[in-house]
């Protein structure tokens, strides 16, 4: 096993070893400031920030590192303009992550502890930018572990209240159930096909006659560990759950940063391994191995219809956040789904702008909660004319996740289901968007509560940092720009697009 | 005097009465005397009109005048070509009298409400009202197209809306003025349909044109059928406003208007105007079409005697005997009297006109009595008043001297010779029966009115001669109801000028569609074989008017007709005597004997309750349903059809407890395999879910079938 | 006029004032009304500039050429996207004589129920900032030429409305403004899967020579930009065209509203405040029907003239069904609702004659029932701010009471019954001319004028029962109409009147163009 | 004698899986609930370790093993702590009674 070209391997992964550094650093600082914790997430914004421009700077690369001479594969890590993008999508994801932890009562109060809070979480965004780029199935198991042992611990981490424990019980026996059985699949995978790497297996299939019985099984056991992170319907179950019972800036982090990295993964196993090429218009030409697309749309309309039905009598705003979350996993499953490159660019957008509104939702849902401790529907009661600097806002992110223009939410679900009607998934499509008035059904019920219900007294206006305001208007500034002007956002889609 | 300017001086005519109602209606308030400008108006218009029909009958006799403007341009249209909608004027001898009838009793109406109004707290606004009213009549009579018939047309029904529900602090009167713009919505549906095939064929609206295009051949849709469909439609428009037969029902209710708007409005003018629409489009009436109308104008004039003869209220038997003498004038046009038929308008305009203000007088001195019973003797109170009005009654029950005589005669004359001509004798002998019922039931009111004892002396002490203003009008009208002022020669109206004024329009219908004796062919036989010095071809005029062989039939007929008519009349005279003045026939037990038709007469043939039970209970009952189902089962079918849109329904209150019951529903039916609902399946026990993806991994296995 | 970005400032001033609006301080309410004021001011005024610039003999519909007042900008320009080739969208608004009429309609209703919202107490900073992105919303769509643009606008109306109805409207607000907000989004759904169906199946040609996916509604138009296998073309076998088509319709008919999707408006109307009636039934509604017009029709001629039987079948359902359901209310408020969809089903039947009398009648309607409806509204509003009640039995008498108010209010019902002289009854006219000269919806039509009849019913009846009659005891207090309210009436009253008598001022401005989409819908793809 | 071969690890792994999820899935006591994890994670071993050994995949199978030896410690010491954590706010480690975040 020779590597070719170690040195230059190792600057392609520059980010991952910035992260690893900063995660020593993090450790390093909490140990040697044992009173002063308050430099703790500036450090952690800082090799955040390093990490980006890192990501940045290997953004032309199309390239992979640990590549084995010997065997024509990608290597263990894949260095492309898609894994940067994810890449990016997660570091956003944990620096606003990382203010709402600053500013979160439930953090404050393990105000103590907050150096291993950090340290768990550069855990988690270690393992979820290799989880983007890993192209072996030993990086995979590995990364997607690393993620989720982190995560096990962060669910439970504040320990303010019974849930905290039990969210992180669930999250750990579900997850190493799923994990189990993910990794089981692995097993029979190497077993049939005596590889690893993606791109060695993906000859293989292509060459050798292989049990397909055997192959789906271990296809759908590795579905079940991706599909636990991407919380898509059957595999769902902790995703209430754990959210509702997880410290709300967790609940955030997990339902975003998370299912990115698991997204990509699931988009970067189902591109490098089941693709036989890639034709004109874009489509995904398939091995015949595995009907990824029955699967897939299946998955996507069973999640999206389970996610918001539920949603909709959901009375905990966590929870309720939970579900839209799921929800808004199936429309992401459902861009996969085309297998083309349309319906990947589309999911990448859709991403983005998930991100944007999902936190800023979550961003909001949290700042009311650090006021009155409290996460029902009701408590959000006349909240549009006590803090209408956050009822707005929050009125914007609930717009834009029901996908009404003139919201990024409203672009990126146009172009995924442009890409979706254009693979003539006519039916797929209607079943989405009758989702979409679904959903439009709890989203206009929290405006509702905020403008229509009557509060008895005039309740004080809730204590919000000018920091705190300044980003929820930031980001739901975003969601409108994005929604007038996104020409660049899908140019720079369009741009990373691009698989090893 | 030139064309033009004669066109803009009844531009000028029409539009005075409208700013008089603006002026009045927007300042009336403020000013008291304002009224005084609206009467000044009218009058000024009367001056004109008589000007302008002066004018018209020396230098341009023979002449149409017509002034066109387009009103609406619709450019290019496919298909059609370039398109417009015009309105226009057309005046010629027709109009001019017309013009003159309505300045006339319009002004003499406002004369006469100015006392008979007195102190009414809206006493402006109904000046202002008169002025609109006579705007919009005007309007119908110098139209020269059926578009801006159509909409004076509807203008009138407005202003009869308003005058007849002037009180409307009372429900009847209210309920009246409904009833009236409905019932004659309903014609106006007709009408509207019947212009709009005449548009779709024509593009235009006026009637030169329609029958330029009729006369080359082209009919609607390439079938007379539609010509006669078109015929009888229109027609239904002169059905509501002329309170035919079967939409009477709103004119004896109007009634509850101040009478002199009834005298205006509902017995001279306005619903002479379904008349005169239908003598506008007398030339493209098909045979079929000209029955119908003779046929209904017929069955009005009877039906409408027969319940005037018992009624006690006095304008209720004077609106009856409106319907019948409109019934008159329409069957006359239906069997091709033309010209009587437009005689009989004008002269009934004049004695109807007059009898209502006399009964305004009358009502106006016993305190707004109008029960006949209550009355009698008044002669002596009201002489006047008195004879006027019996001037009037000799006139409309056709006796001779009179105009009534003249119109009258000549009408049944013309239905005889129809009978004659087409074997229809049905319509004749109705005529002639409704004449003595005329004659029966007028001098019954007569003297049941001014006749015999006061019946309540209280009233009857305090009952008094009406002032100038009221009694001046009545005399006018009285003398205008005098032969002279239309024939020398009492018994022969076609000695008249009337009669050469105002002449049948040469028919435009395809031959096939016309009556036997309009044929061409036979008009050429007859033509050579008569030149009567009666005949209405007017000697040497180029234009041939009607029929020969209608005039001729008409002609011989004539003296007949008159005699029959006087002796009938003279018959209802005497049987009225008979029973109300001497009281040789006792009128009660007569009417016990024929109890059921009494009833009948007495209670109008139940038409209203009939008309009550049938439409508009159901309509009401229908609307009631269609909002209940609106309500319930769109809205229901709508909301239910998604489950989730339940929700709404229920989304305050019990929100949850529905969405969810919607939600297991729709979620079992959706997931099937899962279970009962998604909500029951998150547990909350970890092991469960565990449960559910080790299942669903088989699952996806088995759905995937990959062996 | 070239170069001013004329209807740019018509669609984006309310934005600009709803911005001042919201940075205004809390105490300065009265600004607040004046910043909302001087802004539909300025919007009436700019539309009557675009209506004295107007060129009544350009075409329009179909042809870039002979739109006016154009304002082309590329908005999204990304080339080579990996499967929608170049993705363009541009910035294009203008107008024709299908739109001109409506523009100058909303900006004379918003400018008027600014000062019916004058007595909004309930936080009139959250009102008015609402009122104006209505307010550019509903003007955008009036004037965009692109789909997605329109789209966008369309959609963005739903959110104001739907607060306006919920924050400031009645009882049953709650319920109603969901209502709404259900109804309209998922007949928005439809229209999206329409947009994006035929952004696949049709190119134009881009500046640089470039085939691109197009939304511009003109390209859409022209048969000759569709590609042989694209999903919505002519030429593709599978009826998907047909879908799009109902689709699309339903979208717009939810709007309208047609029967049966009209529920929403009822209750919509009876729990929005009284401007927001105003602004509902006067223009809101008119954007379903425009929305045919602008997009149905041109784009898909075939469908429509397949369909176009049906199409006046429901409008004659409309009108028959809206007045017999309006016969039987007793809400006040509720019984204009119904009219509205009674008057609505005028203006589809006018179209679905696709001749230009029925057309011209149609868009003459919109505007008409805009602002005779308007009036109706503003009627029952004035009445319910003084008694608190809408009940039609709880009334009487009125007009001894409040003279003037009742002249307004007999103007105002019997321009709705149609009587000739109001401008009502042109419109009307016109629809039924052109609805009677097709022969295939010729029966209907004759079934249609029932509603003549039955709207002349209700309408004199609630006259009869609220106007009528002894006026009861406890409404002897209530006052006649003020300065404020008549400078409400007095316009749409002056409106309502002249363009009874000089209906040209408006059908002049359309003319033009329905004689060239009746021309283009007569001839495309037969 | 019958030579143990590949299909001898199979079936004992597979019985290993099944029996593990079993374990998992009825086992009421959190530590029992975890081996249940850990005999799934071992079956998957003995996959990746018999693969390796009888065929020519070189030596990522066995690697991969270690791996996972080392995962799954690691994951054992932070389900201890966490189960430890549950029975100081719970009082027992029963995973069935622990649904309080549920529908």
């Amino acid at each position: 096993m020779d590597f070719a070209n170690l040195h230059l391997s190792l600057s392609n992964i520059l980010p991952e070893i910035s992260i690893a550094v900063f995660l020593m650093l993090v450790v390093g600082f909490d140990l040697i400031f044992h009173e002063d914790k308050k430099l703790i997430p500036y450090l952690a914004l800082l090799g955040l920030i390093v990490t980006g421009f890192l990501v940045v700077r290997n953004m032309g690369i199309t390239d992979s590192a640990f590549a084995v001479t010997s065997m024509n594969s990608g290597g263990m890590v894949a260095v492309d303009p898609f894994s940067n993008y994810f890449k990016l999508i997660i570091i956003l994801a944990s620096v606003i992550v990382i203010f709402f932890s600053m500013s979160s009562s439930e953090i404050k109060a393990i105000y103590k502890r907050s150096g291993e809070y950090y340290a768990l979480m550069y855990g988690m965004i270690l393992g979820m930018i290799l989880m983007v780029s890993a192209v072996d199935l030993i990086l995979i198991y590995l990364s997607v572990e690393l993620l989720s042992l982190s995560s096990y611990v962060l669910a439970g981490f504040t320990k303010l209240r019974n849930r905290n424990s039990e969210a992180s019980l669930k999250y750990i026996i579900y997850g190493s159930a799923a994990s189990g059985m993910m990794l089981y699949g692995i097993s029979v995978l190497y077993g049939l096909t005596g590889a690893t790497n993606l791109f060695e297996i993906n000859n293989i299939l292509q060459t050798t006659q292989i049990n397909i019985f055997t192959l789906s099984f271990s296809i759908i056991l590795i579905f079940v560990g991706l599909g636990f992170k991407l919380s898509a319907v059957p595999f769902h179950f902790w995703t209430p759950d754990v959210y509702e019972g997880a410290p709300l800036p967790i609940t955030a982090y997990l339902s975003v940063a998370s299912k990115a990295a698991a997204l990509a993964l699931l988009i970067r196993f189902v591109h490098s391994t089941f693709v036989g090429y890639v034709d004109t218009n874009g489509f995904w030409d398939m091995i015949s191995v595995f009907d990824w697309q029955t699967l897939l749309i299946v998955i996507a309309l069973f999640t999206m219809t389970l996610g918001n039905l539920t949603a909709l009598w959901q009375k905990n705003l966590k929870r309720l956040l939970a579900y839209s979350s799921i929800a808004h996993a199936g429309y992401l499953l459902l861009g996969l789904a085309v297998l083309s490159n349309a319906g990947m660019s589309a999911v990448m957008l859709y991403f983005l702008a998930y991100l944007i509104m999902n936190l800023g939702a979550f961003y909001v849902v949290m700042l009311v909660s650090n006021d009155n401790d409290k996460e029902s529907i009701d408590d959000i009661n006349g909240l549009g004319f006590s803090s209408p600097l956050l009822a707005v806002p929050l009125s914007i992110f609930l717009v834009s996740l029901a996908g009404i223009p003139p919201t990024f939410g409203f672009v990126a679900k146009l172009n995924l289901f442009a890409a979706v009607i254009d693979a003539n998934l006519i039916t797929a499509v209607i079943i989405a968007l009758l989702n979409t008035v679904v959903s439009v059904y709890y989203y206009s019920r929290l405006l509702k509560h905020m403008y229509f219900n009557k509060i008895e007294d005039t309740v004080a206006a809730i204590k919000v940092s000018k920091t705190d305001t300044t980003i929820v208007l930031i980001l739901a500034g975003l969601i409108i720009f994005f929604g007038i002007f996104f020409n660049n956002v899908i140019e720079f889609v369009k741009n990373s697009a691009q698989l090893l | 005097m030139s064309e033009s300017s004669l066109i803009s001086l009844a531009v000028t005519i029409l539009l005075l009465p409208l700013v008089g109602f603006f002026i009045v209606l927007l300042f009336g308030k403020r000013f008291e005397h304002l009224y005084k400008l609206e009467v000044g108006i009218i009058s000024v218009a009367l001056l004109l009109s008589i000007y302008a029909g002066f004018v018209k009958l020396t230098s341009y006799v023979n002449d149409t005048i017509i002034a066109q403007f387009t009103w609406i341009d619709l450019g290019n249209v496919p298909t059609i070509g370039h398109l417009t909608v015009n309105l226009g004027i057309m005046i010629d001898n027709v109009t001019i009298i017309m013009l003159f009838v309505v300045t006339l009793i319009s002004a003499l109406v406002h004369y006469f409400s100015i006392a008979y109004m007195k102190g009414d707290i809206r006493f402006s606004r109904y000046f202002a009202y008169l002025g609109i009213f006579t705007f919009s009549m005007l309007g119908i009579v110098i139209a020269d197209n059926l578009l801006m018939i159509y909409i004076f047309w509807e203008l009138v029904g407005l202003s009869s809306y308003l005058l007849i529900g002037f009180w409307y602090e009372k429900k009847s009167a209210s309920d009246a003025g409904m009833k009236a713009f409905l019932t004659n919505r309903i014609g106006d549906i007709g009408m509207f349909i019947g212009i709009l095939i005449l548009f779709t064929n024509y593009h235009t609206f006026s009637f030169t044109e329609i029958f330029n295009h009729i006369s080359n051949g082209v009919v609607p849709f390439g079938s007379n059928g539609w010509l006669t469909a078109a015929g009888i439609l229109v027609f239904m428009g002169a059905i509501g406003k002329s309170a035919q037969m079967p939409l009477h029902v709103w004119l004896p209710d109007a009634m509850e208007g101040p009478t002199p708007v009834s005298a205006l409005i509902h017995a001279a003018t306005m619903v002479a105007a379904g008349v005169y629409l239908v003598a506008r489009i007398f030339a493209m009436l098909t045979a079929d079409a000209m029955l119908v109308i003779a046929v209904v104008g017929a069955v009005t004039s009877i039906f409408a005697a027969s319940i005037a003869l018992t009624q006690n209220d006095i304008k209720k038997v004077l609106a009856y005997s409106t319907v019948s003498q409109l019934g008159y004038m329409v069957m006359a046009l239906g069997v091709g009297a033309y010209t009587f038929a437009f005689f009989h308008l004008v002269t009934h305009a004049f004695f109807k006109g007059l009898l209502f203000l006399g009964s305004g007088s009358v009502i106006h001195s016993m305190h707004h009595e109008q029960d006949m019973r209550n009355m009698g003797g008044l002669k002596r109170k009201m002489p006047i008043t008195y004879i006027t009005f019996l001037i009037a009654t000799l006139a409309i029950s056709g006796i001779p001297f009179t105009s009534g005589f003249l119109s009258k005669d000549g009408l049944l004359a013309g239905t005889w010779a129809f009978g004659n001509l087409t074997g229809h004798y049905l319509i004749p002998i109705i005529g002639f029966t409704v004449a003595l019922m005329t004659a029966f039931y007028m001098f019954r009111l007569v003297i049941m009115t001014f006749h015999g004892e006061p019946r309540n002396q209280h009233k009857y002490d305090h009952a008094h001669e009406s002032p100038k203003l009221m009694t001046i009008p009545l005399i006018i009208l009285a003398s205008l109801s005098i032969f002279i002022f239309y024939t020398p020669n009492p018994v022969a109206p076609a000695d008249g000028w009337f009669y050469n004024w105002v002449k049948a329009p040469q028919t435009v219908v395809p031959e096939e569609a016309r009556f036997e004796f309009m044929k061409s062919e036979s008009h050429e036989i007859e033509g050579t074989v008569n030149n009567d010095s009666h005949g209405g071809s007017g000697s040497g005029s180029a234009t041939i008017t009607h029929s020969e062989m209608y005039e001729h039939a008409m002609h011989a007929v004539h003296y007949p007709a008159m005699i029959l008519s006087i002796i009938l009349a003279g018959l209802g005279i005497l049987f009225a005597f008979l029973m109300y003045h001497w009281k040789k026939i006792d009128a009660d037990k007569l009417a016990e004997k024929l109890k059921p038709l009494y009833n009948l007469s007495y209670n109008k043939w139940y038409v209203d309750e009939i008309y009550s039970f049938l439409f508009i209970e159901r309509l009401l009952d229908f609307s009631r349903f269609i909002s209940w189902f609106d309500a319930t089962i769109v809205d229901g079918i709508v909301n239910y059809s998604a489950t989730f849109t339940r929700g709404v329904a229920n989304i305050t209150g019990w929100f949850d407890t529905y969405i969810v019951d919607g939600l297991v529903n729709f979620t079992a039916f959706v997931s099937g395999f899962v279970g009962l609902s998604f909500r029951k399946m998150q547990t909350g026990k970890v092991q469960t879910y565990i449960v559910y993806v080790v299942f669903s991994v088989i699952i996806i296995l088995l759905v995937l079938r990959p062996f | 006029m070239q170069g001013f970005p004329l209807l740019t400032l018509l669609t984006f001033i309310p934005i600009f004032g709803m911005i001042i609006v919201l940075l205004l301080p809390k105490s300065a309410e009265n600004n607040v009304k004046y910043t909302t004021l001087a802004v539909t001011s300025i919007q009436l005024v700019l539309a009557i500039v675009m209506i004295l610039n107007f060129d009544y003999s350009a075409g329009g519909v179909f042809e870039v050429s002979s739109f006016q007042f154009i304002e082309k900008v590329a908005w999204i320009q990304i080339p080579d996207v990996a499967f929608l080739g170049t993705l363009k969208i541009d910035y294009f608004l203008g107008v024709d004589g299908l739109s001109a009429p409506l523009v100058l309609l909303s900006t004379i209703i918003f400018f008027i129920a600014t000062f019916s919202s004058w007595t909004i107490k309930k936080s009139p900073k959250g009102y008015f900032a609402m009122y104006l992105l209505l307010n550019a919303a509903t003007m955008g769509v009036f004037v965009s030429l692109d789909f997605f643009l329109f789209f966008v606008f369309w959609e963005v109306m739903l959110l104001p409305m739907y607060f306006l109805i919920g924050i400031w409207g009645g009882p049953r607000k709650e319920y109603a403004a969901i209502k709404f907000f259900i109804y309209t989004m998922l007949g928005g759904v439809f229209m999206l899967i329409t947009m994006i169906g035929l952004y696949f199946s049709a190119t134009e040609v881009l500046a640089d020579g470039t085939q691109a996916y197009t939304f511009n509604l003109l390209a859409l138009m022209n048969q000759n930009n569709y590609l042989t296998d694209g999903i919505l073309s002519p030429s593709n076998p599978d009826n998907w065209r047909f879908m799009a088509y109902i689709g699309l319709f339903v979208a717009f008919a939810v709007k309208i509203p047609m029967f049966p999707f009209h529920t929403w408006l009822p209750d919509a109307h009876v729990e929005a405040p009284t401007p927001i009636s105003v602004v509902l039934a006067g223009v809101l509604l008119k954007l379903g029907t425009y929305g045919i017009l602008r997009i149905s029709f041109p784009i898909f001629p075939d469908i429509t003239r397949e369909l176009m039987w049906y199409i006046g079948l429901f409008g004659v359902i409309n009108i028959v069904y809206g007045a017999l359901a309006a016969m039987a209310q007793k809400d006040y408020k509720k019984l204009i609702a119904y009219s509205s969809i009674s008057h609505m089903g005028y203006v589809l039947l006018g179209m679905a004659s696709l001749s230009s009398v029925g057309i011209n009648g149609a868009i003459f309607q919109m505007f008409n029932h805009g602002t005779i409806t308007a009036m109706l509204f503003l009627i029952v509003g004035i009445i319910y701010d003084r008694a608190h009640t809408r009940g039609l039995n709880d009334f009487g008498g009125l007009a001894n009471q409040m003279p003037i108010y009742t002249g307004f209010v007999t103007v105002a019902f019997f321009a709705a019954v149609g009587l000739p002289g109001l401008s009502g009854w042109v419109s009307e006219a016109l629809v039924f001319v052109g609805a009677f000269g097709v022969e295939s919806i010729r029966t209907i039509t004759m079934i249609g004028m029932l509603g003549i009849l039955l709207g002349a019913g209700y309408m004199l009846w609630t006259l009869q029962r609220v106007y009528l009659g002894t006026l009861p005891e406890k409404w002897k207090e209530l006052k006649d109409v003020d300065a404020r309210e008549l400078a409400m009436l007095v316009p749409l009253t002056i409106i309502v009147v002249v363009l009874g008598i000089f209906p040209s001022f408006v059908l002049n401005i359309m003319t033009t163009s329905v004689n060239s989409l009746v021309d283009f819908l007569s001839t495309t793809l037969n | 004698m019958v030579e143990v071969g590949l299909t001898h690890f199979l079936v004992v792994s597979a019985f290993l899986f099944a029996f593990g999820l079993y374990a998992i899935i009825t086992r009421k006591n959190a530590i029992l609930v975890l081996m249940g994890v850990e005999l799934v994670l071992n079956a998957a071993n003995i996959n990746f370790v018999a693969f390796s050994r009888y065929s020519n995949y070189g030596l990522n199978g066995q690697l991969m093993a270690l791996f996972v030896i080392v995962l799954a410690a690691a994951e054992a010491a932070i389900a201890l702590a966490i189960v430890l954590n549950i029975y100081k706010t719970f009082g027992h480690v029963n995973v069935d009674e622990i649904d309080n975040l549920k529908e």
